[in-house]
């Protein structure tokens, strides 16, 4: 009995380091489950992984190869690509196979009234810029003190760095504070004279909203032209460890939001370390990356895709492998609070989840972990952003879409 | 000897000059055709169809463009990816703008467009050569994914940048399933392999050639460099721009500005150097090559030998195995697919003898 | 004219050989069908025969410079000074002392005409000095070339970068000089002197040449041996004075008829084209 | 377009030729590459129907003054009269469609393509479909390909090179390539047709056979031909006029024995062996 | 006006860091014709296998890691590799290319990329690493006192060092017996082939000079951004840079990297702001196409030789 996972992934090219990271964790995680439990309720994981090079049209490539893998077919689809997401988005839904994009991928998707088969668990970037904004307020204490405050939004200058805009715009004109957008143009290796144009500004914040090498050397830039380091806050895809050990020293101080916390003490990594690596059958080439927060984020998705496989097969039937369409069921219905988090070994390691028919997303809270120089250490509890905000510009955006298309949203009151 | 011509003479220029002047190469393609069109919708898998065939038309058109440009007109060009950008993202607008207006001609007025731009970043090329060229229309990749990002109209103020295809209709037909989706491209691409060749067998193809292969000569016979140039630009451009839209409509459903980067034009590249420069046919085995080889090799050492090797080494000899094979070929025959295929046929033609 | 020169060089041993080579370019068209002859030591061979018969592509096999054209030796064997050469790098030919003067130039457009004589005492290493003297040499072959010694070789004329090329393998000091068609685009009487320097460099410092010419009449006037070659095969062997005899040869590359040469201006039909294959 | 007729009008070709007035004239021209005077004050003309020759030595300017004359060079001084219009700056398209066509030292044929595509081409300026209709490959397009396709293959016929029609012309020999130059040429049916080293590298007999085809085209056609030859006995053979130049100075202007029997001639070009 | 100054030579200093990785291009052209395309991954290449040999040195040999005697022996094993590479790239891509056009060989190149990503990603795996060259990243004290700039020390002595690189080659090549066989073999491979030149003896050495050169880039920028994938990009920064100077002439390389740096800098700042910033990803080369209508050839580059 075996219940298949096709695993969409990237190890090489720029965008290797996270890809490794994730997939790395993702798949000790599962084999964990395997050794330890013998599988879920008996039925073993399979994987298989597909190359994408994060290349949207390998990725469709990828996604029509494994559909149709293993007994039931594959029981879901995490590209961890925000293109490969919107090139199958219409697929899913033709194929019923449930797709999940935890931080990533499009954001109206958590309107699961209009996309039923799409989960961007945990939080959106939405979500994360509002909490970002609270972050600082509480900093300041209190979202009241940042009436005439300036933020300086550095971010990539594409598809994803933009879209910080819209939300940033919004809370500045709720909260009073204004916003410097300040592009950094792909790959990000050169930005004196972002910086520059930072000391000229002087803002009292800057959000960092980068990617890949863009982030080290925001950093490196930082300290070159002295801007304190304490005052800069990263977004989740700019607080992991290779985004500031490449920037050494400059980097202490720094502050990143993340919906997955590092370290290797928490349960949940422990034993794997115990079940998988002592028997030799980790994942991780570098080991001493388990525990980072790539690594971790990857034990994040392996954990809420076992717990849907888990919820899903209490309904159609345990100890046999589940379709799409169930593992579906199990997602919507995914609820994890905080005695299943400490029972699964992760509490603090990742929030609460809660998903319902119309909120894909669950729970729309990061944590914030600062660098010391050798190793991230979290600064806050939970923090969650505006939600009524957030929530609202998801709606109106998922009814836009849903215009276009042509869907007649759910009604979720008469959803089981 | 197989593939012997003797016994067929030609009466005619008019024959003389058809596009399959050899009747077994006649045949040939009726055959393939008729199982292209006939055969393979239904006996395809999904899979087959969706992930491979469409995307190889589609490529195969695009490489057809620039090989427009690069093989027959001598411009060396890295900007094909954003010129189907151009074509991509201007479809998506006139669908979306011009109530009721059907696709194919908003795919052609896409295809307009880059040529359009096409022109716009063709006219350095008066001046410009060789690999300058080359880096100089880099400066086209670089400025439209650009604009194409910064300027949220393209993308109808999607906050993500991503646009996504409306259905296309044509006739009130819906092309939804892939079996419908893939005839669609193939009788397009068809019709376009078809005019691309007319073109290279006419004065217009001959005069490219000429402006490729010795500009100077071709000045002094009468040709007009910087029409001519354009001329391939825009046409080039053209292609590029119908493959771009059909790569948003019928192959992936959803672009974004950056999937046209420049690895893609790279791949274009790739597949026009790799099948055939200055080869129509070339554009099309180059175009299934740069598709399958990447996934083959994947299949091969993900699936079958995946377990054996560490997490990443993999991915990491898929990419060394893929340069690797790609030098070998360029060693084996720098002329292309195309060329080994006219060489087998050469030898076809005195096989039982050597020579 | 030279018959006493002959016979010495026909006495020596063999120098250059060429045993029965096959040449085909682009794994499927076949130009030499078995093509054998030699070079004594000392001594001049001219190559004859109408265009496309193989002459070029037998020097470049020579040379190894075929490769480069995707052109391959088959079959058979090239021998100098007895050892086989046909694996050899073009290097190390040079090294040996056998160059190739190619046809159609191919000066290097980018450097000056010093420059390109420079390149040509690369294998070679020598004092400032020697190579000041070789080069004077040359310029005192070619005047010419001494008055262009700092244009670059791309906009000099084609006669001057005829020179030039020339010049440029006497740089390397050779034993043995592959010629292939020396004559062609330069002005009478540069033609004249290109093959005293010929006769010169074989007299004085017994340079070995082997030819590849159109211009018949002077060629057979220097060499010692011809050899005419039609479609890739030898067709016709002799010394240079009975060849230049011969009443076909006469006809069909001399352009002397019965009564002596005719004006270009009397031939009235275009095709006798007798061979002797066909 | 008769070449095929060749046979009969023989006897016509002496006398059916007749040299008519100046239809290029150039005038003290002068031309210089940086330092180097490739021409100096150089003065001569071209009458209808003849066949001019240029000699000189090696750089002495005769290539040079070909590419004055169609447009690729322009003279700093002098004055180029074509046909009684005077010229100035022209670029050298321009010269085709005023009939000039011509052949180059170094070979300059379109090396990826065919035999056959390259003499199409030459005669580029005499089709007028345009990029649509070649799309589509049908009707008028197709009429016009065919029509031209037949001046084509006379031209191939008179030039005898039916057998390399298709054969791509990198793979022809030297000599072959010279020829399908001409035939490049000719296909445009020029008035003034200027050929530079027509006969370099070929052999007595292809020579005789390039006399011959030079002779028939001014015969039959009346084309107007500058001719730039090494070799003294084609040039003496079948020129009218004959211009010499050396190192960019004009030394001699006239008839084939007024030329040979020139001192200055003799001296910087001829040499004592002719 | 000190803000300008500041842009100003920021960007000069980067200028030079780009040219640094355009010097790694010139040197190939010159001496093949190849527009070397894998240069960015040799960069990659070079600093990966670098950073590699100073975290397992330690570990063979049990040697202090940090040390300048695991710095030395991980350079110097570094450039061993860089040296491999070159001889095998001759020998296995460009020896059996010779001759062939242009195109042909610089796809084999863009073939070498993938190759040479797979191979170093392969053998020392995709993690970000960083690099610590010891040489403070710090503005310069009495600079930023006295005129309120802000000039990175480090920037300082790595424009310093790339200047020395630069003046050493462009003194090799221009004016010794190897130089000018270069420059014949870029200008006809069989001609060049049909004199003697040895071109597997040639390429080899140009290849390992240009692996060298990767290798400070690589250090120099892998000490800035860390060394990772990235790296592959400076090339992107170099193209311009190239072109503007001229393929075929290492003081094009530097002129064409101040000019770039500079202007590209003072553009974003100046310009960028009115259309949204990030321009920098397309304008050094707008700017470097502009130029070129006026000198197709670049600053330094030779002319294209067309004479009929
Ligand atoms: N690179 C090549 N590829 C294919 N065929 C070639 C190539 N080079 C030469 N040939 C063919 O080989 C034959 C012999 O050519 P070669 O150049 O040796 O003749 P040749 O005797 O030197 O003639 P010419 O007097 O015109 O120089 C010709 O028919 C030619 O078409
Ligand atoms: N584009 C140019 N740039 C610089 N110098 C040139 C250029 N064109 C010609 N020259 C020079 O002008 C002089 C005349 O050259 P031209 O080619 O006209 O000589 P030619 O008479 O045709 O000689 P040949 O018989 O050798 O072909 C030569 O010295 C040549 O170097
Ligand atoms: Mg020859
Ligand atoms: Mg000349």
């Amino acid at each position: 009995q075996e219940q298949f996972i096709g695993l969409p992934s990237y190890r090489v090219g720029p965008y290797a380091a996270g890809g490794s990271g994730i997939y790395g964790g993702w798949i000790d995680y599962m084999q964990l489950i395997n050794q330890r439990d013998g599988g879920i309720n008996g039925v073993k994981l399979t994987w298989e992984e597909c190359e994408t090079e994060y290349n949207n049209a390998r990725g469709v490539e990828c996604y029509e190869r494994l559909k149709t893998k293993g007994a039931a077919g594959n029981a879901m689809f995490q590209p961890l690509s925000t293109g490969i997401t919107y090139s199958v988005l219409e697929k899913v839904a033709q194929d019923r196979i449930p797709m999940v994009t935890i931080g990533y991928g499009r954001t109206d998707a958590a309107d699961g009234r209009v996309f039923p088969w799409v989960f961007p668990m945990i939080t959106t970037y939405w979500s994360q810029a509002s909490a970002i904004v609270n972050y600082i307020g509480s900093k300041e204490g209190g979202t009241d003190k940042l009436k005439g405050k300036k933020i300086g939004l550095l971010y990539h200058d594409s598809a994803y760095g933009k879209e910080s805009h819209a939300i940033m715009d919004k809370l500045a004109a709720k909260h009073g504070f204004s916003v410097e957008k300040i592009a950094v143009a792909h790959p990000g290796n050169e930005q004196q004279s972002q910086w520059l144009q930072i000391r000229q500004m002087r803002p009292d914040y800057v959000v960092l909203w980068g990617w890949g090498v863009m982030n080290p050397t925001a950093l490196r830039t930082a300290a070159r032209t002295g801007f304190p380091r304490e005052k800069i806050v990263g977004v989740w895809w700019a607080g992991a460890e290779e985004d500031t050990v490449p920037a050494g020293d400059a980097a202490k101080g720094y502050t990143a939001a993340v919906f997955n916390v590092a370290g290797a003490n928490y349960p949940v990594v422990k034993e794997i370390q115990q079940h998988v690596y002592a028997k030799n059958l980790g994942n991780m080439e570098d080991k001493s990356r388990v525990g980072s927060v790539y690594y971790n984020r990857g034990v994040v998705h392996g954990i809420i895709a076992v717990e849907a496989i888990r919820i899903a097969q209490d309904k159609f039937g345990k100890g046999k492998p589940l379709s799409g369409e169930q593992v579906r069921w199990g997602f919507e219905n995914l609820k994890i609070d905080t005695k299943r988090l400490a029972a699964l070994g992760a509490e603090g390691f990742m929030p609460e989840l809660n998903v319902t028919c119309s909120d894909h997303e669950g729970a729309g809270v990061v944590k914030f972990q600062q660098w010391d120089g050798a190793k991230w250490n979290v600064v806050s509890d939970w923090i969650a952003g505006d939600r009524e905000l957030v929530r609202g510009m998801i709606e109106e955006s998922a009814a836009a879409y849903a215009k276009e298309k042509g869907i007649t949203p759910r009604d979720c009151s008469k959803e089981g | 000897m197989l593939y012997r011509e003797a016994g067929q003479f030609k009466a005619s220029y008019q024959e003389d000059a058809q596009i399959f002047p050899i009747r077994q190469d006649r045949i040939g393609f009726f055959a393939l055709m008729a199982v292209v069109f006939l055969v393979v919708p239904f006996a395809a898998s999904e899979y087959w169809l969706q992930a491979i065939l469409i995307p190889v038309l589609i490529f195969s058109l695009a490489a057809l463009g620039l090989n427009i440009l690069t093989g027959y007109a001598g411009q060396l060009s890295l900007g094909s990816a954003a010129f189907m950008a151009v074509g991509a993202f201007a479809t998506y607008n006139f669908m979306l703008r011009i109530d009721g207006i059907p696709f194919l001609v908003a795919m052609l007025l896409g295809g307009l467009c880059a040529a359009g731009v096409g022109i716009l970043f063709g006219l350095p090329s008066l001046r410009i050569k060789g690999f300058y060229l080359a880096v100089a229309t880099l400066a086209a990749q670089f400025f439209i994914v650009w604009a194409l990002v910064k300027f949220p109209w393209f993308s109808n103020y999607s906050s993500s940048g991503v646009i996504s295809a409306q259905t296309v209709n044509i006739f009130g037909y819906a092309f939804v399933t892939p079996q419908a989706k893939y005839l669609l491209t193939l009788a397009i691409v068809t019709v376009l392999a078809l005019a691309a060749k007319n073109m290279v067998r006419s004065t217009t193809g001959r005069k490219w050639m000429a402006v490729r292969d010795m500009d100077v000569a071709a000045e002094v016979i009468g040709i007009r460099l910087m029409r001519t140039k354009l001329q391939a630009f825009a046409v080039s451009s053209f292609y590029c721009g119908v493959a771009g839209a059909l790569y948003a409509y019928t192959y992936l459903g959803t672009v974004e500005p950056e999937g046209f980067n420049l690895d893609l034009s790279f791949k274009i590249l790739f597949m026009i150097i790799i099948g055939g420069v200055g080869s129509i046919l070339g554009s099309f085995l180059g175009s299934a090559f740069i598709v399958l080889l990447p996934i083959f090799l994947n299949v091969v050492l993900h699936s079958a030998v995946g377990a054996a090797l560490p997490a990443g080494f993999g991915s990491s000899l898929e990419l060394m195995i893929f340069g690797a094979l790609i030098i070998f070929f360029l060693i084996v025959e720098p002329h292309g697919m195309a060329r080994l295929w006219q060489i087998g046929k050469e030898k076809l033609r005195l096989w039982p003898f050597p020579h | 004219m030279n018959t006493a020169n002959t016979t010495a060089a026909a006495s020596a041993a063999p120098y250059l050989s060429i045993n029965n080579i096959e040449v085909i370019y682009d794994h499927v068209i076949l130009v030499l069908k078995g093509v054998s002859f030699e070079v004594p030591q000392g001594g001049i061979v001219a190559l004859l025969g109408a265009n496309g018969a193989g002459k070029s592509t037998t020097l470049k096999s020579i040379s190894n410079l075929l490769r480069a054209e995707r052109g391959d030796v088959t079959k058979g064997s090239i021998e100098f000074k007895g050892a086989r050469v046909d694996q050899m790098t073009p290097n190390e030919l040079v090294k040996r002392g056998v160059i190739q003067v190619m046809e159609g130039r191919h000066c290097f457009g980018h450097l000056t005409i010093e420059e390109n004589l420079l390149t040509g005492a690369y294998t070679r290493s020598i004092s400032r000095a020697e190579l000041k003297d070789s080069l004077e040499k040359v310029y005192h072959y070619f005047p010419r070339l001494k008055t262009r010694r700092s244009s670059q070789a791309g906009y000099t004329s084609g006669g001057e970068q005829q020179m030039c090329a020339i010049g440029r393998a006497l740089m390397a000091k050779p034993e043995m000089i592959l010629l292939d068609e020396p004559s062609m685009g330069l002005a009478p009487q540069i033609v004249e002197e290109i093959f005293e320097i010929v006769k010169d460099l074989n007299s004085k410092e017994r340079v070995s040449f082997l030819l590849a010419e159109q211009n018949t009449m002077v060629a057979l006037r220097y060499a010692d041996f011809g050899y005419i070659l039609e479609n890739g095969r030898v067709v016709m062997e002799g010394a240079a004075q009975d060849l230049a005899n011969n009443e076909d040869v006469k006809e069909f590359y001399l352009g002397l008829s019965g009564e002596g040469r005719k004006s270009f201006r009397e031939i009235k039909h275009y095709r006798r084209r007798k061979r002797w294959l066909s | 377009m008769m070449m095929n007729e060749v046979a009969q009008t023989e006897s016509a070709a002496a006398g059916g030729r007749r040299i008519g007035d100046v239809i290029l004239d150039l005038q003290n021209i002068s031309l210089s590459f940086g330092g180097v005077k490739a021409l100096t004050n150089i003065s001569f003309n071209v009458r209808e129907h003849e066949i001019r020759a240029i000699i000189g030595p090696n750089g002495a300017g005769k290539s040079s003054m070909l590419n004055v004359i169609n447009g690729v060079y322009h003279p700093q001084e002098g004055r180029i009269v074509f046909h009684g219009e005077e010229r100035k700056e022209m670029e050298p398209y321009m010269a085709a469609s005023q009939n000039i066509a011509r052949t180059f030292q170094n070979i300059a044929l379109f090396k990826g393509m065919s035999v056959l595509d390259n003499i199409m081409t030459g005669r580029h300026m005499k089709m007028n479909c345009g990029l649509l209709s070649h799309v589509l490959y049908w009707g008028k397009a197709q009429r016009e390909e065919i029509e031209h396709r037949k001046k084509v293959e006379e031209v191939i016929d008179f030039l005898e090179i039916q057998s390399i029609r298709k054969t791509p012309v990198g793979r022809l020999p030297y000599g072959l390539q010279k020829r399908v130059e001409l035939a490049r040429a000719l296909a445009a049916e020029p008035s003034l047709l200027l050929l530079d080293e027509p006969m370099a590298g070929m052999n007595v007999e292809e020579k005789q056979d390039m006399c011959r085809f030079i002779l028939d085209v001014n015969d039959q056609f009346g084309t107007t031909i500058v001719l730039i030859e090494h070799d003294m006995g084609v040039v003496m053979d079948i020129s009218d006029r004959v211009v010499v130049l050396d190192y960019g100075k004009k030394i001699g202007d006239g008839t084939p024995d007024e030329v040979k029997s020139n001192p200055e001639v003799i001296a910087a070009y001829l040499g004592t062996a002719h | 006006m000190t803000f300008f100054f500041e842009v100003l030579i920021g960007g000069l200093l980067s200028g030079v860091l780009y040219a640094l990785v355009a010097l790694g291009f010139v040197l190939i052209y010159k001496a093949s014709g190849v527009f070397n395309f894998a240069q960015g991954a040799m960069v990659f290449f070079a600093a990966l296998t670098f950073v590699g040999f100073t975290e397992v040195l330690p570990r063979w040999f049990g040697l202090e890691s940090g040390s300048s005697v695991v710095f030395w022996l991980a350079f110097v094993l570094a450039l061993a590799s860089m040296i491999v590479l070159g001889i095998a790239t001759e020998k296995i891509v460009l020896r059996p290319l010779v001759n062939q056009p242009a195109i042909t060989l610089f796809m084999a190149t863009i073939g070498l990329t993938f190759f040479v990503e797979g191979l170093a990603q392969g053998f020392w795996g995709a993690t970000v690493r960083g690099l610590d060259l010891g040489i403070g990243d710090e503005p310069i004290m009495w600079i930023l006192d006295d005129f309120n700039m802000i000039i990175s020390k480090f920037d300082i002595t790595a424009a310093g060092i790339a200047l020395v690189l630069f003046v050493v080659l462009a003194l090799m090549f221009q004016y010794t017996r190897v130089g000018r066989a270069l420059r014949a073999v870029a200008d006809d491979h069989q001609a060049a082939l049909s004199v003697g030149i040895p071109l597997k003896h040639i390429w080899a050495i140009v290849w390992g000079v240009a692996g060298f050169v990767a290798l400070v880039a690589g250090l120099i920028w892998g000490a800035r951004s860390g060394v990772q994938f990235a790296l592959t990009f400076t090339a992107l920064k170099a193209l311009p840079v190239l072109i503007l100077g001229g393929f075929t002439s290492v003081p094009g390389a530097i002129l064409g990297g101040l000019i770039i740096g500079a202007s590209e800098k003072l553009a974003e700042v100046y310009i960028g702001p009115f259309v949204g910033g990030g321009i920098e990803s397309w304008f050094p080369y707008i700017l470097a196409m502009l130029f070129l209508l006026v000198r197709p050839e670049g600053l330094f580059g030779e002319k294209h030789i067309d004479r009929v």
